[in-house]
C-alpha cells in the first residue's frame, strides 16, 4: 500500500515541517534578525517597566508595527482571493481624518463608528468593481488610493489636524495591561479574524475562490460576495490601522499617513507564506512578515545606518529571507554543503 | 522480434516518501503499440514522467536504443525523439489552437513568426485527425475533446521515433477514437513505438500489440495481446478476480415504473449555443444524453446547472417554472453538476482530498455553519473506502493524486450532497474499471433512493448499462429519444446515422 | 490703456505639508488680489510631473510660469523651451542647477544651508556649546534635508564638543519624527542633550516620543527645528520646543511683484532671498496669533 | 478651455512626457505576460539617471559610453532577479521589491544628491526634433519610445519567444511539459524589464538634462497600471503591447488633461484623476462586454 510509512516517524514529522512548513521560516527570519541585534546593538533587549508598563525597543517593535500588522491581516484575506488592495493606505488617511473632523463635534464612539463606517464602505465600493464589475484588483483599488487621498486632503483642507481627545489619544498611545493597548488591538484583531476564518467556512471559501474560482463558483460558492466581504474587511482594518496612526501622533495628517503602507502589508503578507496567487493563506505568518519589517526599519536605526544607503541592506535582508523560504535552495545548499563534506 | 526502443528498468519514485513507483519497468520496441495497463493511481502517468524528464527517478535506469539516458526536461526527452501527449491536458488554455499546436517549432524566417504558414500547418495538423476547426480560437473556450484532439495534433506533429499517449482517449467519442487508431496504426507501420494507456478495455484489445500491466507501482508484467484474455488482463490489474458488470442492466431495465417528472425542460435554447430542446428527468431515473463530441451534451448540463444561462425556453423543476442563473442557484434547487473538465472546472488543486470533497456540501450549508470536522472525516473517510481512492490520506493535497483518483473526489463531493438531481458529465473519464463498477453501482443505489441522474457519456456501453432512457442529440439539436429495451448501442448509433440523411 | 489680464501658471511640488499648502494660498490668494488667471498643476511631488506641467503652461502660451522646483537639477531642458517661447520664469522657494542663469528671471527663496546654520548657531549659543545631538533628517535627496543638514554641521563645526550622536530620516512626517525618536531613545537614553528636526512636523513627533519616555522636551532635552508653522509656536508657547527658524512660505507678494516686473522688462536680481528668521520661547505669543498656516 | 490642448504639439508633447513611462511599460508588458511583476523599474530608472550623470558629469565619460554602461547594469539587474525568481522558484513581487530597494540604495550610494549633465551632446539631444508638420515635432525621448514599441510588438508578437512568454503566463506548468525553455524565458524577461526601465532612465536623463536618486518613487504603479489598462491580465497570459501603448496614453492623457485644466486644486485632483480612471475602466469593461456578447 502507499500508505506514508514515515508519517509516524519524529524526525520524518521534522523534516517535513522544514519541507512545507510556511511559518518557520518568517519565524527563523525574525529570530536571525533578533540575533543580529543582540550581538550588534545590546540595547536592543533591554526592557524596564516605567509608569506600570513595559518599555523597550521590542515595545516600539509591536507598537510602531500595529499599523502594518492590521494591514497584513486584511490584506492576507485579500491575497487569498487572488487578489490585492492598493488603496489601504489612502482608507487609513480617511478614517483617521473623518475621526480627527468628528471626535470635537460627535461622541467618540460616533466618530470612531462613523470613520470605521467608511473605511468600510469605500472597501465594499472595491469589492463590487471586482467581484461584480470583473474589474482588475490591481486597477480597482489603484482607483481609490489616488481618489481616496485627495478625499482625506479635501477634508483636511491640506492642514494637519491636531486634537487631544483622551479616549482617542489613548487608542494609539495607552497601554494595557503593561503593553500598548495597539497590541490589544492587533490581537483581538488577529483572533477574531482566525476564529471567523477557521472556525467558519469562511477561510475555505477564500482559498477556493483563490485557487480556482471558476471551480469554487460551480461548488455554489457565491464568489463575488466573498470578495466584497474580503475587501470591505480589508477597509475595516486599514480603518482601525489609520486611528492608530492618527491616535498615535496626535493629529491627522492626511497627505502623509499610510503612504506606500500598501507595499509593506503585501510584503508582510507574502514573507509569511501566502502566495500573491491566491490559495493557502497564514495569518499568523503575515503577522510575523510584519514584524519583520518593523524590526529590520529599527535595526536600521539602531546601527546608525545612513538613511539613504538603508535601502541595501534591506534588499539584502529581503532576498535572503526570500531564499530560506525556497525548498529548491534549501536543498541546493544542501547538497552543496553535502558534496564539500564527502570531498574532505 | 523487433529492437527495443525505449527500455525502464526497476525504476523507483518516491513524493514525500509515498513510493509512486517501486520496481516499475517498461520494455518499447520498434513498430509496436504498447498498451500500459493498471487501476487508478498504480503509478503510469508517473513512469511517463519519469520517461519523460519530468521527474527525475530515485532509483532505476532509462535506455534508449541500447543507451542508457536521464532527461532533465521534456524539451530533452522532446529532442532524444520522445513525443507525449500528457493524461491531464496540457495546453495554454490563453494561446490559440494553432499556436499551441507549434509552440517550440513556428515556421519562421530571419526569427520571425511565418503567421499564415502557421495556420496553414496547425490545420494540416488538425486535418489529419479529421478535425476542422477555427485554429485562432483560444483553447481554454474549446471542448474538452477538441482540447485532448489538439493536444494530439501536437504530440504528432513532432518529428519522434517514440509517441506516449497518457489517456489520449478519455473524452472522445467512437468516431474520433477510430480516426486516432486509424494514425496509431500507420504510424506503427511506419516503424514508430507508440505508449498507450487507457481504461477502456476494447480499445486496448483493439489497437495494441503488447500489453504492460503495473500495479501500486510495481511492475506486474508483460503479456502479448493476444494471449492475455480480458478477465485475466483485469485480474493482473486489480490483483484479484472481478465479476463483470453485465448484471447491472438487468436491473434497470426491470426496474423503470411510471414515476413523478422532477425535471423538465421547454425549447431551452441559447443563440449560437444550443437549439430548443425539451427534456424530462422523473425522480428516481437515469436519463442519458448521447451524441458525438460538439453534439451540445455538455451545453444542456451547464444550461441547466446556471452556468450557461439560456435566453429562451424554461426549466420546470416539480412542476414549477424556476429560475437558475448561477451555480449557487442550481444548487439551492437540489442540482448537482459534476463537469468534464475537471481541471479547470473542479479541483481547487492546493486543497485537501478532504476539503475538495465537502466543498459543494459547505458551499450549500452557508458559510458559517462550519460542517464538523469530524463529520468533514467520516465523509472523507466513507468515500476513500467507497470508491477505493488511492491517497495517502484524507489530508493530501488533490494535485498529487492521479488523474482517475481526483475524478473520484470529485464525483465524491457531488454524490455526499444527496441532490435530488446530479448531472455527471463524462463521470468516469479516467476511471479504471474496478472504480468504474463501484461508481455504476453507486448511482444505481443512489436511483433506487429517488434521485434522478443526467449522465453524459461518450462511452456508449457505458450509457447503455446506465441509463433507464437516451436522449441523442446531434448538432445541438435533440433528435431522438430511446428507452428500455431500445437501448442499444448499435440503435444509438443509428438515430445519428439515420439523421445524416 | 487697459493692461491685459494676465495668465501665470505655477508648478507646485504638492500637499504634502502644511508649509507647502500655505504656500499654494499665498500664491492664490495674491493672484485673487491682483485679477491674475492663475493656472495651478500639483506635480503629485513628481518632478516629471512638473516639468510636464511646464510644457502644458508653454504650449498654452501663459504669460508667466512660477515654479516651485521639486530638486534642483533636471531644469534645463524645459527652461530652454520657456525662454525660446519668451516666457519668463519666476522661481520660488528653492533653486536651480543651471549652466545659463538666464534660463529664468529670478529666485526668491531661502537659503536652506543658512537655515540649518542659524539652527545650530541658536543651539549651541542655548547649550553653551556642548550637546549630543539627534539630527531627524527630511526624505533622502530632498533639497531641504541636503542643505539643512549640511548648514547644521557647518553650523556646529566651531563647537567641538557639539556631537551628533545620531542622524536618521523621519521623512519630514511627524510620525517618522517619533518612530524614529522613540527608537534612539531606546539605544541612547539619557545621552541625548538635544534634537535637530529639518522640519516642525518631525520635532513635534520628537516632542511625542521624549514625553513617552519620561523626559521634558524644551528642558531636559534641547529641540531645535526649522520651518516655522503654527504648530511649531503653539509648542514653544507650552515650552516644549525651543527653537524654529522660519522657512517663510509667503511668498505669493513677491513672486507677483517679480512676474510683473519681468512682464514690463525690468531687469531682475537673480536672486532674491527671503530672510529667514528665528524664533523662540520668548517671542512665540506674540506671534502665534498672527500665524495662518 | 483647453485651447491648445489638441493641437499637434501637444500630442508630440503627448508621446515625449511619457517617453518614459512607455518605455518602462513595454519592458513590464513583456513581464506581466509571463506571470510576473517587476517592482524596481522606478528605482532602476532612477539609478540609472545618477550613474549616468555621475559617468558624464564628474568622470567625463561619452554619453553614448555612459548610457550603454547604464543599460548593461539594468539588464544585468534584471537578469540576476530573474535568475533568482527562475533557479529558486522565489516570487517575483519579493525578489524585485529586493531590487527595488538595492537599486534605490545603490543610486544614493552613488550620488546624493541630484546632478546636472552639462555636455554638448545632451543639449544637442534635447533639443533635437523632428518636425512633423505645423507645429508638431518629436522629441529624441518620443522616437526612443516608437522605437521600442515597435521592437516591442515584434518581440512579443512575432517571435517564437513572444509565444513562449504567453505559454509561460498561460500556464507554467502546461508550458513545463511542452517544452518551453522556462529557465531563458524567465530570466530574459526580467532581464528586458531590466533594460527597459534603464533605457526609461537615460530617456529620463535626456528628457530633464539630469541625474536624480529621488525620481521615480512611485514609478511601478504607475507603469503596472497604464499596462493593465491596456488590457492585459494581472494573471498573465492576455493583453497586447498595443493595449499598452494605449493604456500609457490614456493614463498619461487623464494626468496631462487634468494638469492642463489647471483649476483644480491639490486635493481635487487627485479625485478628478480617481474618476476619470474609473470612468474610463468602466466605459472599458462596457465594451469588452458587449463585444463578448456580439460573438
Ligand atoms: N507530485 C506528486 N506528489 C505526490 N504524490 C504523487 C505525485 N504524483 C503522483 N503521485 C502519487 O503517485 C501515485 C501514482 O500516480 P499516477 O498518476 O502515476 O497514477 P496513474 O497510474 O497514472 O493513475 P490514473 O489511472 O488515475 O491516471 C498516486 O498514488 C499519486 O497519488
Ligand atoms: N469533432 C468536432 N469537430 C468540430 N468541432 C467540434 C468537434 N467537437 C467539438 N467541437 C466544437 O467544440 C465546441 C464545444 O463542444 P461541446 O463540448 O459543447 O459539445 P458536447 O456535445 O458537450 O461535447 P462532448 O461530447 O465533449 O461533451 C463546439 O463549439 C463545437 O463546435
Ligand atoms: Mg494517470
Ligand atoms: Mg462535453
Amino acid at each position: 500500500m502507499l500508505l506514508p510509512s514515515t508519517m509516524n516517524d519524529p524526525l520524518a514529522k521534522l523534516k517535513s515541517l522544514f519541507q512545507g512548513g510556511s511559518l518557520l521560516w518568517p519565524v527563523v527570519g525574525l529570530t536571525l534578525l533578533f540575533g543580529f541585534n543582540a550581538v550588534f546593538s545590546p540595547s536592543f533587549f533591554h526592557l524596564e517597566v516605567r509608569d506600570g508598563h513595559l518599555y523597550g525597543t521590542l515595545v516600539d517593535i509591536l507598537n510602531q508595527g500595529s499599523k502594518v500588522m492590521l494591514l497584513a491581516i486584511g490584506m492576507t484575506l485579500i491575497i487569498a482571493t487572488g487578489g490585492v488592495d492598493l488603496s489601504v493606505g489612502s482608507l487609513m488617511a480617511i478614517a483617521g481624518a473623518v475621526a480627527a473632523l468628528m471626535v470635537t463635534k460627535i461622541s467618540f464612539a460616533a466618530a470612531v463608528a462613523l470613520s470605521l463606517g467608511l473605511a468600510t464602505v469605500a472597501g465594499v465600493c472595491n469589492g463590487i468593481l471586482i467581484g461584480y464589475g470583473g474589474i482588475q484588483p490591481i486597477i480597482a483599488t489603484l482607483i481609490l488610493m489616488v481618489a481616496g487621498r485627495g478625499l482625506a486632503m479635501l477634508l483636511t483642507g491640506g492642514q494637519i489636524i491636531t486634537f487631544e481627545h483622551p479616549a482617542f489619544v489613548f487608542i494609539g498611545n495607552g497601554h494595557f495591561l503593561g503593553l500598548p493597548f495597539t497590541v490589544t488591538i492587533v490581537l483581538f484583531v488577529l483572533c477574531f479574524t482566525l476564529l471567523a476564518t477557521r472556525k467558519t467556512a469562511i477561510g475555505l471559501f477564500l482559498e477556493s475562490v483563490g485557487d480556482n474560482e471558476k471551480a469554487a463558483r460551480f461548488c455554489g460558492i457565491n464568489a463575488s460576495l466573498v470578495k466584497v466581504m474580503v475587501y470591505a474587511y480589508s477597509g475595516l482594518c486599514a480603518g482601525v490601522a489609520g486611528l492608530i496612526a492618527t491616535s498615535n501622533i496626535k493629529a491627522a495628517d492626511s497627505s502623509r499617513v499610510g503612504e506606500f503602507m500598501e507595499l509593506d502589508a503585501i510584503f508582510a503578507v507574502v514573507v509569511g507564506g501566502t502566495p500573491l496567487t491566491g490559495g493557502r493563506f497564514s495569518l499568523v505568518g503575515s503577522v510575523i512578515g510584519a514584524l519583520l519589517i518593523q524590526t529590520l526599519t529599527v535595526t536600521m536605526y539602531n546601527l546608525g545606518v545612513e538613511p539613504s544607503v538603508a535601502p541595501v541592506p534591506k534588499a539584502i535582508v529581503i532576498v535572503a529571507v526570500c531564499l530560506m523560504q525556497s525548498g529548491r535552495f534549501r536543498t541546493h545548499m544542501l547538497s552543496f554543503f553535502g558534496k564539500r563534506r564527502v570531498a574532505t | 522480434m523487433s529492437a527495443s526502443v525505449l527500455r525502464a528498468q526497476n525504476v523507483v519514485k518516491a513524493f514525500q516518501g509515498v513510493k509512486a513507483l517501486d520496481g516499475a519497468g517498461l520494455d518499447l520496441r520498434e513498430a509496436e503499440i504498447h498498451a500500459l495497463m493498471g487501476e487508478n493511481g498504480a503509478g503510469k502517468s508517473t513512469l511517463i514522467k519519469v520517461l519523460t524528464g519530468v521527474h527525475k527517478p530515485d532509483a532505476g535506469g532509462i535506455e534508449m536504443a541500447g543507451r542508457a539516458i536521464s532527461p532533465g526536461s521534456t524539451r530533452e526527452a522532446e529532442a532524444a525523439g520522445i513525443s507525449t501527449v500528457y493524461q491531464e491536458v496540457n495546453l495554454i488554455p490563453t494561446l490559440s489552437i494553432a499556436d499551441n499546436i507549434l509552440l517550440g517549432r513556428q515556421p519562421r524566417t530571419f526569427g520571425l513568426l511565418r503567421k499564415k504558414a502557421l495556420k496553414k500547418r496547425a490545420e494540416a495538423a488538425l486535418a489529419r485527425l479529421g478535425l476542422k476547426l477555427d485554429v485562432g480560437q483560444t483553447v481554454g473556450s474549446c471542448s474538452m475533446a477538441v482540447q485532448q484532439m489538439v493536444a494530439i495534433a501536437r504530440a504528432l506533429d513532432i518529428q519522434a521515433k517514440v509517441l506516449i499517449l497518457d489517456e489520449p482517449t478519455s473524452s472522445l467519442d467512437e468516431r474520433e477514437v477510430e480516426f486516432l487508431f486509424g494514425i496509431m496504426r500507420k504510424l506503427r507501420d511506419e516503424g514508430m513505438a507508440i505508449l498507450f494507456v487507457t481504461h477502456f478495455l476494447d480499445q486496448v484489445y483493439a489497437v495494441s500489440d503488447r500489453i504492460t500491466v503495473l500495479r501500486n507501482g510495481k511492475l506486474v508484467g508483460e503479456y502479448l495481446a493476444a494471449d492475455l484474455p480480458r478477465l485475466k488482463l483485469i485480474g493482473a490489474m486489480l490483483g484479484r478476480e472481478f465479476e463483470e458488470m453485465e448484471h447491472l442492466k438487468e436491473e434497470t431495465a426491470h426496474s423503470a415504473p411510471a414515476r413523478k417528472v422532477f425535471l423538465e425542460t421547454v425549447n431551452l435554447s441559447k443563440r449560437g449555443l444550443m437549439n430548443p430542446v425539451s427534456l424530462s428527468i422523473a425522480e428516481g431515473e437515469v436519463l442519458g444524453l448521447a451524441g458525438l463530441l460538439g453534439s451540445g451534451r455538455t451545453e444542456i448540463a451547464k444550461m441547466l446547472f446556471g452556468i450557461a444561462v439560456p435566453d429562451k425556453g424554461e426549466i420546470r423543476i416539480q412542476g414549477k417554472q424556476a429560475t437558475i442563473k448561477s451555480a449557487r442557484q442550481a444548487v439551492q434547487h437540489g442540482l448537482a453538476f459534476c463537469s468534464e473538465d475537471r481541471k479547470s472546472e473542479g479541483l481547487i488543486p492546493h486543497l485537501s482530498v478532504r476539503e475538495n470533497l465537502i466543498l459543494a456540501m459547505q458551499a450549500s450549508r452557508g458559510p458559517l455553519r462550519l460542517l464538523p470536522r469530524k463529520e468533514q472525516d467520516r465523509l472523507a473517510e466513507h468515500y476513500i473506502r467507497a470508491l477505493n481512492i488511492k491517497t495517502p490520506n484524507a489530508e493530501a493535497l488533490i494535485q498529487n493524486l492521479s488523474g482517475g483518483n481526483q475524478q473520484k473526489v470529485l464525483l465524491a463531493r457531488w454524490l455526499s450532497m444527496q441532490p435530488k438531481l446530479i448531472i455527471l458529465d463524462e463521470p468516469t473519464r479516467g476511471i479504471d474499471v474496478g472504480a468504474k463498477a463501484e461508481i455504476e453501482k453507486l448511482v444505481h443505489s443512489l436511483r433506487a433512493q429517488g434521485m434522478s441522474v443526467l449522465f453524459i457519456s461518450s462511452d456508449m456501453e457505458e450509457i447503455v448499462r446506465t441509463c433507464q432512457r437516451v436522449a441523442v442529440l446531434r448538432d445541438r439539436k435533440k433528435i431522438g429519444e430511446l428507452s428500455g429495451a431500445d437501448i442499444q448501442v448499435n440503435r444509438i448509433m443509428n438515430v445519428i446515422a439515420q439523421h445524416d440523411e | 490703456v487697459i493692461a491685459k489680464q494676465l495668465t501665470v501658471g505655477f508648478a507646485q511640488v504638492g500637499a504634502e505639508s502644511a508649509w507647502r499648502t500655505a504656500e499654494t494660498d499665498s500664491i492664490k490668494n495674491e493672484a485673487a488680489k491682483r485679477n491674475v488667471n492663475l493656472k495651478f498643476s500639483d506635480a503629485q511631488g513628481k518632478q516629471e510631473n512638473q516639468i510636464k506641467a511646464v510644457r502644458g503652461f508653454i504650449a498654452q502660451g501663459v504669460d508667466a510660469i512660477i515654479i516651485a522646483p521639486v530638486v534642483e537639477t533636471g531644469w534645463e531642458p524645459v527652461l530652454r523651451e520657456a525662454k525660446r517661447s519668451k516666457i519668463p520664469v519666476v522661481l520660488v522657494d528653492r533653486g536651480i542647477k543651471v549652466s545659463d542663469d538666464s534660463l529664468y528671471a529670478t529666485l526668491i527663496a531661502s537659503d536652506f544651508v543658512s537655515e540649518g546654520r542659524m539652527a545650530a548657531e541658536w543651539l549651541a549659543k542655548k547649550v553653551n556649546g556642548k550637546a549630543n545631538i539627534v539630527e531627524l533628517q527630511g526624505t533622502p535627496g530632498a533639497a531641504p534635508a541636503i542643505d539643512r543638514k549640511k548648514g547644521f554641521e557647518e553650523g556646529i563645526k566651531e563647537h567641538p564638543e557639539m556631537k551628533i550622536i545620531a542622524s536618521q530620516s523621519g521623512d519630514f512626517r511627524r510620525s517618522g519624527g517619533k518612530e524614529v525618536m522613540e527608537a534612539l531613545l531606546k539605544k541612547y537614553g539619557n545621552e541625548v542633550t538635544a534634537v535637530y528636526a529639518h522640519n516642525d512636523d518631525m520635532a513635534l513627533g520628537a516632542i511625542q516620543a521624549l514625553e513617552e519616555a519620561g523626559k521634558k522636551p524644551g528642558t531636559d532635552v534641547v529641540v531645535v527645528s526649522v520651518d516655522g508653522v503654527k504648530g511649531a509656536f503653539e509648542a514653544m508657547v507650552n515650552s516644549k520646543l525651543n527653537c524654529t527658524v522660519e522657512c517663510n512660505p509667503l511668498l505669493g507678494p513677491l513672486a507677483f511683484d517679480a512676474v510683473e516686473k519681468a512682464k514690463q522688462g525690468e531687469k531682475l536680481p537673480k536672486k532674491t532671498i527671503v530672510p529667514d528668521k528665528t524664533y523662540d520661547q520668548s517671542g512665540a505669543k506674540d506671534v502665534i496669533a498672527s500665524r495662518q498656516y | 478651455m483647453y485651447e491648445g490642448f489638441f493641437s499637434g504639439r501637444v500630442v508630440g508633447n503627448l508621446f515625449g512626457d511619457n517617453a518614459s513611462l512607455g518605455i518602462a511599460a513595454v519592458g513590464m508588458t513583456l513581464v506581466i505576460l509571463s506571470g510576473g511583476i517587476d517592482l524596481s523599474v522606478g528605482s532602476v530608472l532612477a539609478f540609472s539617471t545618477v550613474f549616468i550623470a555621475t559617468l558624464v558629469q564628474q568622470k567625463g565619460v561619452n554619453p553614448m559610453i555612459a548610457i550603454g554602461l547604464a543599460l548593461m547594469v539594468g539588464t544585468a539587474l534584471g537578469a540576476f532577479m530573474g535568475f533568482l525568481i527562475n533557479r529558486y522558484d522565489l516570487p517575483p513581487f519579493l525578489v524585485t521589491l529586493g531590487g527595488m530597494f538595492l537599486a534605490r540604495g545603490m543610486g544614493f550610494v552613488i550620488s546624493k544628491e541630484s546632478l546636472g549633465i552639462e555636455n554638448p551632446l545632451y543639449n544637442k539631444l534635447t533639443d533635437f526634433l523632428v518636425p512633423l508638420g505645423g507645429k508638431a515635432s518629436l522629441s529624441v525621448p518620443a522616437l526612443i519610445f516608437l522605437a521600442i514599441f515597435l521592437v516591442g510588438i515584434l518581440v512579443t508578437h512575432y517571435t517564437p519567444y513572444g509565444r513562449n512568454v504567453y505559454a509561460l503566463g498561460g500556464s507554467e506548468p502546461s508550458a513545463r511539459l511542452m517544452g518551453v525553455p522556462i529557465g531563458t524565458t524567465k530570466v530574459a524577461v526580467y532581464a528586458i524589464s531590466g533594460f527597459c526601465s534603464a533605457l526609461a532612465g537615460a530617456v529620463m536623463t535626456i528628457f530633464t538634462g539630469s541625474g536624480n536618486p529621488t525620481l521615480g518613487v512611485g514609478f511601478e504603479l504607475d507603469v503596472i497600471a497604464s499596462v493593465v489598462i491596456g488590457g492585459t491580465l494581472l494573471t498573465g497570459g492576455v493583453g497586447s503591447q498595443l493595449g499598452t501603448l494605449a493604456g500609457v496614453l490614456i493614463f498619461g492623457t487623464i494626468n496631462t488633461a487634468l494638469t492642463f485644466d489647471g483649476r483644480l486644486n491639490s486635493y481635487w485632483l487627485r479625485i478628478a484623476i480617481g474618476g476619470l480612471l474609473l470612468a474610463f475602466i468602466l466605459f472599458q469593461r462596457f465594451l469588452t462586454r458587449t463585444s463578448a456578447l456580439a460573438r
